[in-house]
């Protein structure tokens, strides 16, 4: 079965070679050619002077406002909040670092390299030190001679980049050396983050595809995944496989906590998890309807999901906690919401309102299996259950993706950029088997290169606190500070 | 002079010092504790953790009293704070040695 | 005079009978006929396609985050510190799980009940279960011609649903069943929730008003309220007086809490409170302004409004529990800030600054007697307040919007969709009239629906915890954990 | 040296005299002629009629809600984290009503004196109680023929006032009378901000630049510092430097806290603190970003330095804390952030990439000397180190940023608003002499006004209260209650 | 050996520590306390809600001596810990019987 | 009969639980405290502001014992509560002259 689906997939892929620009709409984030109006116009091309379309601008700043918001406070405070409180700051701090680091570097290298062409799997060096991103440069959307700041795109884009790192931390909190995830943040975001973003992200944008043989010309310049079909709306692959596959390899190499299994290791304020992972909600409407680059119907399609698949992930998590331990837990609620929108990141702009709410609640599901039956077998003390949550409920998505973006379940089907409407072809088990590379090589490459990073780390600035800082807590030991006096 | 010592649940502060106040009593020094003890606790589940969690919320009130007024600061207590369910608590007395007001200086029964 | 006043608005309201169509502006959203692109577009009309208005979706989709954030985690904040630290995990689990249940009941009937044609009470079954709702779709805003993608109509509407649902459980924090909550929610939501939306918000659209003889025929289609000319820019009625009606219904059903008026009810975090008064002032900037469903400056009025109205009735609150009670209170400033939102909401984009500045103030000094003496009058444990500062300001609120909203108080007076712009009549007394039968219908309806609706309840899943439970805190008996550990 | 500086700059200006039209871009916001469509629209121009620009008028409503959600909630959980538990709802007090005292004067008197035409040290009288501030009235933006609602700019400016007031009091938390911080306000707000931001800000719009011979009338009609070519782009002098010196005044004037330099008077919850920083970065891309009053590339370049200084700034703090104190402290980290986000201030849309790095980085050092070592110099217990960080942080900005300001060093020069492009001239050292004038007209006005307003509410309602309510906490002995309870 | 357990204004803690330590007392013990007694409490207002709070926060001090050292360490909280004001606290003096320091097993005055 | 006061690190409680239900000990009450005594603390940094915290996070545990398990639970706490580093704690023993079950008014011995 498994061979025959490869089969029919791949025979997919080479029969309709030609027309590979049938490709998902918005697959994601196009960063397209650099646009400096100063710059070399090529002389054919009539086309007027590409301008800038000032409603998309407002859209996408506003979404990376709401994408950092997410990290910053949201994910420290629903990180923050499921510690004890001797380790609060920590993960504060981890959650703030790791974010500024990774911001510096985005503006360095990593926006270059994920962002302009070079190979398929990794992009080029022109923006390095953001060589030529000044306030003129522009960047296209997914909708031919619609143009944004390239600046407002770099900074959308970035704010992904800090958030899919700032996930990771929530692994090993509460024991894990603070130079040691500064030192592993480095790393993991250069070799695993930015070949991922590429890989899955970068087309050379809508205009390229003026006919089927441009496109094919196109899409040979595209990322691996992108080229393949790969469906990920909002970085599904990128940001929240990527990361759990991290987290979950650092789990396993940076042990399990003191007491683990036999003390009360209990969340110190739920109030403040609460908080964080309502503004997780909140930004996630940028994050995901952001991700339309643009203002329009499949933005408000992607919010609508958002709002939707959340819901319905609450709601059977919460039912199903309620039914097997006889208590609906607000924790199982506000977790059921981040698997809710971990599972409808890659689906949003692409899936219909019943596709969604299906979403969430199979995810919901799945998740809380994830923080249970999976954790328990996987015998790792994954703290706060970033692979619980952002693995199981990532790959759900991605693979839940190819089913209900089939036009016949309500969902967009694939775009074809030549012709700038939905292909009539869905081929859905082919396009599941798509998804499933999709998660396939996220796997391989995040956990690869996380396992390389942590074992650097480890014998150069080390893993882990020694016992004695653990059992006083990371804020005194490391920080230098308590989080609550009088 | 003898220090009552009683462990009592929380919602029972109010009857308590109340009681003690019509007793005579003119002071008490309250203080927030954990029991463990016959009462059941209860059990918390965090996501996949579940934790049985046997310690109670209780109060602790300390009072010293002169040997006269013990009797009635000991009845005072006991029957404020009872509710016939396990849990109530206990009562500890313990021989005072001395008591002094910080403000006076004022030594033994007059200091309460 | 009662009488008097309402001959003559009754006689205004018949011999205007033929310019009905001089209706509020924007009364408040209309969702407008569908129109599927691809759908029967009459063959007489020679209209252009009509096409999606970029900035307004930019506006609509951001003032929808805007009030989810207000519930999520606003609401929930400013609520949960109010109660006690054993019930607060209880109070935020409420809110959460009432959004995401209507959430999911929106998208299935909800949407289509409220804002589809059909008689003058309650909507039709075309959007149920999201038939139809797909990124092509757009709905009319308040000007002719101006469109935006129906989903993001949705969603924002959705919100306000969510938030509404939500408002209720303040009044029986403490000691209501959690299964109760939940089947109330159901209940009124559906019986009494959308009704009041259809009745106070729905019209055919601007377009409809080609003429005065149109403008007869479409304002026959709409809603109830909307029809005779009742005022309310965003949702005074609909969310504020309907949830506190409820509110306050449910506080007489559960019965007070164990000790009240003898123990101390304490609220457990003040901090937590303003936080939360502070969210909901910043998402009422949505709420408000994102009602106008463009960005003109309508849409800026609504803002300025929003901001001035809140700020003077913090003021006059702290002001007269400082002269009454020799202390000025945050929770006194915070609730003025609630209670001066509330107020604004049904006039935000109808009166002028200094309308906003006086109504502020009034509705300040009101609710500060709507959480005291009148709530030692009506003698419910309505715990949280809902009634005294949503309820109390709400009915404030409408009646003022009827004063100044007339155009010589600096108001902007009835909006004319035939001539687009306004109408040069505007008879104070009559509008005072129908405003007052706007509060009076939401009064009956949602007291009527609210009482059987727990009547129901009782008598099914439940009403009310038992005194064990109770003493112990809901956080612990219902849910299952704590939310603050060390 | 100093001298030939002076002269320097003085040359450049007077030579340069006929084209003083050569200012900043966005120098900041320009509030422009007021334009009543229905008013007297001179008859000698045929210019169309002005028509608002959607949105810009998005972005301009969404970053005054995000400048608001700075103060409200930000800034008050920044501060009220910091202090001592019994004092934290004085501080959150404290900012809500400076914030609605602050914004009702905004819209009696304080718009109309800061953005309209006056002199050139304070504005007119014609909007004087909201005086025709209808939802018609348009005000320019920085780029001719592109208008928002004037409203919309109002309530952005109005927003800054609020902040600015709001900042002050952090400097004497924890012993301030309640009524003093509230006749300080009324004060500081009146005689400090309003000519501060006329003198910086104010400027007949860029429609009025249509020759150099109209450019150097324009010129004359604006603000002293505008005038003279001082750049700000979002309000590093008006804002910070202003409200830190006031601050530095208030603590000297107020006096030590009982027990300062012998107890531990420690911050009782860094949490809250750590999410007040966040909520101020999030809410600070609105005040940056909207400072181009256009949704366009120089936004998004602001946007994008408000991301990266900050980042630095974090960075910066936390590396040399490490080096220095041997631990790295969350604290340092937040105060980093806010250092970083004073610094890139003024020069948000003005510098590149680069420059916004290493400003950040410039100034998070700075700024930790700031809260140490010269703290320690100044004798001050300015308890939340408003001078320590917005001052020094500020005065480092405004400088800083006529050093990155220069093309040469990536930066965007100045703006010619005749030709409608930078202009080719850039002196670094005449740039670098006018805005330390920029800086000591701020240090002088805000001081003197401080200095003034503190004497006279130490001999009317008074500065400080007694020590028994000092000891007992300002919560209860001020307003009545407690922050915590079970 | 005694247990000596006062009762202080929360601000007084630095300076009764300090005297402690002057006063040769190696080790004390802190519990966050609430007391009720002769000095009057507060009254706190929650919207419409009215408390009158008659629990102020104070300090428990506990610190074992020998006998020996029993009177300087008496007179060093008296001291350290008066305002002359109400509230000021007591201190309870209770007999020791026994006191062991658990990493060494060491037990009496050698405990300390 | 003899109340029992243990001052432990915060993160043994568990085990000291444990052996004194092992040793027969039916209930205890635990209050956290703060200690101060030979361990060193550390220095916190706020900013500019460097602060010696000479106070550590402990646990008092207390236990009322009939004399027969007096041996016993002493034993227990000793051993499960020892690390034998600086700063494990104390134990303080008192003489109880009575004690009482609030539900059931039983005294002495029943009461425990
Ligand atoms: N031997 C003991 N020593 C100290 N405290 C005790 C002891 N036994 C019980 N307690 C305290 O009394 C509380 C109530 O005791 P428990 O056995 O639960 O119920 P009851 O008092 O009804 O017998 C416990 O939670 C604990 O705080
Ligand atoms: N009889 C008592 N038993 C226990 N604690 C007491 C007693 N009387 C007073 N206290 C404690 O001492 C504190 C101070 O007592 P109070 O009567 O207010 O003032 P003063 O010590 O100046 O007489 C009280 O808050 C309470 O904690
Ligand atoms: N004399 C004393 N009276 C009361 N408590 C004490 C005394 N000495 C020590 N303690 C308590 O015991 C704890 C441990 O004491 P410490 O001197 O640090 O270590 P050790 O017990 O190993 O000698 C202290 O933190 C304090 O709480």
């Amino acid at each position: 079965m498994r061979s025959d689906l490869r089969e029919d997939s791949m025979h997919t892929f080479i029969a309709h070679a030609s027309i590979t620009h049938v490709s998902p709409r918005p697959p994601q984030w196009a960063w397209l050619w650099l646009l400096c109006i100063c710059g070399s116009v090529s002389a054919q091309s009539a086309a007027p002077v590409p301008s800038l379309s000032k409603p998309d601008t407002v859209w996408v700043l506003v979404s990376a406002c709401l994408v950092i918001f997410m990290t910053l406070p949201g994910l420290a405070l629903f990180y923050g909040g499921l510690v004890r409180s001797k380790n609060v700051l920590s993960i504060l701090m981890q959650t703030l670092a790791v974010f500024a680091v990774v911001a510096i570097l985005w503006a360095l290298y990593g926006y270059s390299l994920a962002f302009t062409e070079g190979n398929a799997f990794i992009g080029g060096l022109d923006r390095v030190l953001a060589h030529g991103l000044d306030a003129n440069a522009l960047a296209a959307t997914f909708s031919k001679g619609v143009y944004i700041p390239e600046l407002a795109f770099f900074v959308f884009q970035g704010a992904f980049a800090c958030i899919a790192c700032a996930l990771v931390v929530g692994a090993f909190a509460e024991r894990v050396k603070f130079s040691g995830v500064l030192l592993f943040t480095v790393l993991w975001f250069t070799f695993a983050y930015l070949p991922m973003a590429h890989m899955v992200w970068f087309f050379p944008g809508p205009d390229a595809f003026t006919s089927n043989a441009m496109a094919a010309t196109a899409t040979a310049k595209a990322g691996y995944l992108w080229a393949r079909g790969a469906l990920d709306f909002a970085g599904g692959t990128v940001v929240h496989i990527n990361a759990a596959v991290a987290g979950l390899v650092g789990a396993f190499m940076v042990g399990k906590r003191i007491g683990y299994g036999r003390e009360a290791l209990k969340p110190h304020n739920l109030t403040q998890t609460m908080v964080g992972a309502s503004i997780l909600w909140v930004g996630w409407f940028g994050f995901n309807a952001g991700s339309a680059l643009e203002a329009n119907g499949t933005a408000a399609l992607a919010f609508v999901n958002t709002f939707l698949a959340t819901a319905a992930a609450v709601v059977a998590w919460t039912a199903l906690e309620w039914l097997h331990k006889g208590k609906p837990s607000l924790l199982g609620a506000a977790s059921g919401a981040v698997a809710g929108l971990v599972a409808i990141t890659p689906a949003a702009g692409l899936v219909g309102l019943m596709g969604a709410l299906a979403m969430g609640a199979i995810t919901g599901a799945l998740c809380l299996w994830g923080v249970g039956g999976l954790k328990r077998w996987l015998r790792a003390d994954d703290s706060l259950d970033v692979f619980g949550v952002h693995g199981v409920g990532g790959i759900a998505g991605a693979l839940l993706t190819g089913v209900f973006a089939a036009p016949r379940l309500g969902g967009a089907g694939l775009w074809d950029y030549v012709s700038e409407r939905a292909s009539p072809d869905y081929n859905l088990l082919a396009q599941l088997w798509i998804q499933l590379q999709g998660v396939l090589v996220t796997v391989a490459l995040s956990g690869t290169v996380s396992l390389l990073a942590f074992v650097i780390v480890k014998y150069t600035v080390g893993l882990r606190v020694d016992a004695d800082a653990e059992r006083e807590g990371l804020d005194i030991a490391t920080h230098g500070e308590n989080a609550y006096a009088n | 002079m003898k220090l009552i010592t009683a462990i009592i649940r929380p919602f029972k502060l109010d009857d308590v010092r109340e009681a003690l106040t019509d007793a005579g009593v003119s002071g008490i020094t309250v203080t927030e504790v954990k029991g463990f003890g016959r009462q059941k606790g209860h059990t918390e589940l965090y996501r996949g953790a579940e934790y049985q969690v046997d310690f109670l919320p209780k109060l602790k009130i300390e009072c010293a009293v002169d040997n006269a007024a013990f009797d009635a600061a000991l009845e005072a207590i006991m029957s404020a704070a009872a509710t016939g369910k396990v849990g109530d608590g206990k009562v500890f007395v313990i021989g005072l040695e001395q008591a002094t007001r910080i403000r006076t200086g004022e030594i033994g029964t007059d200091a309460l």
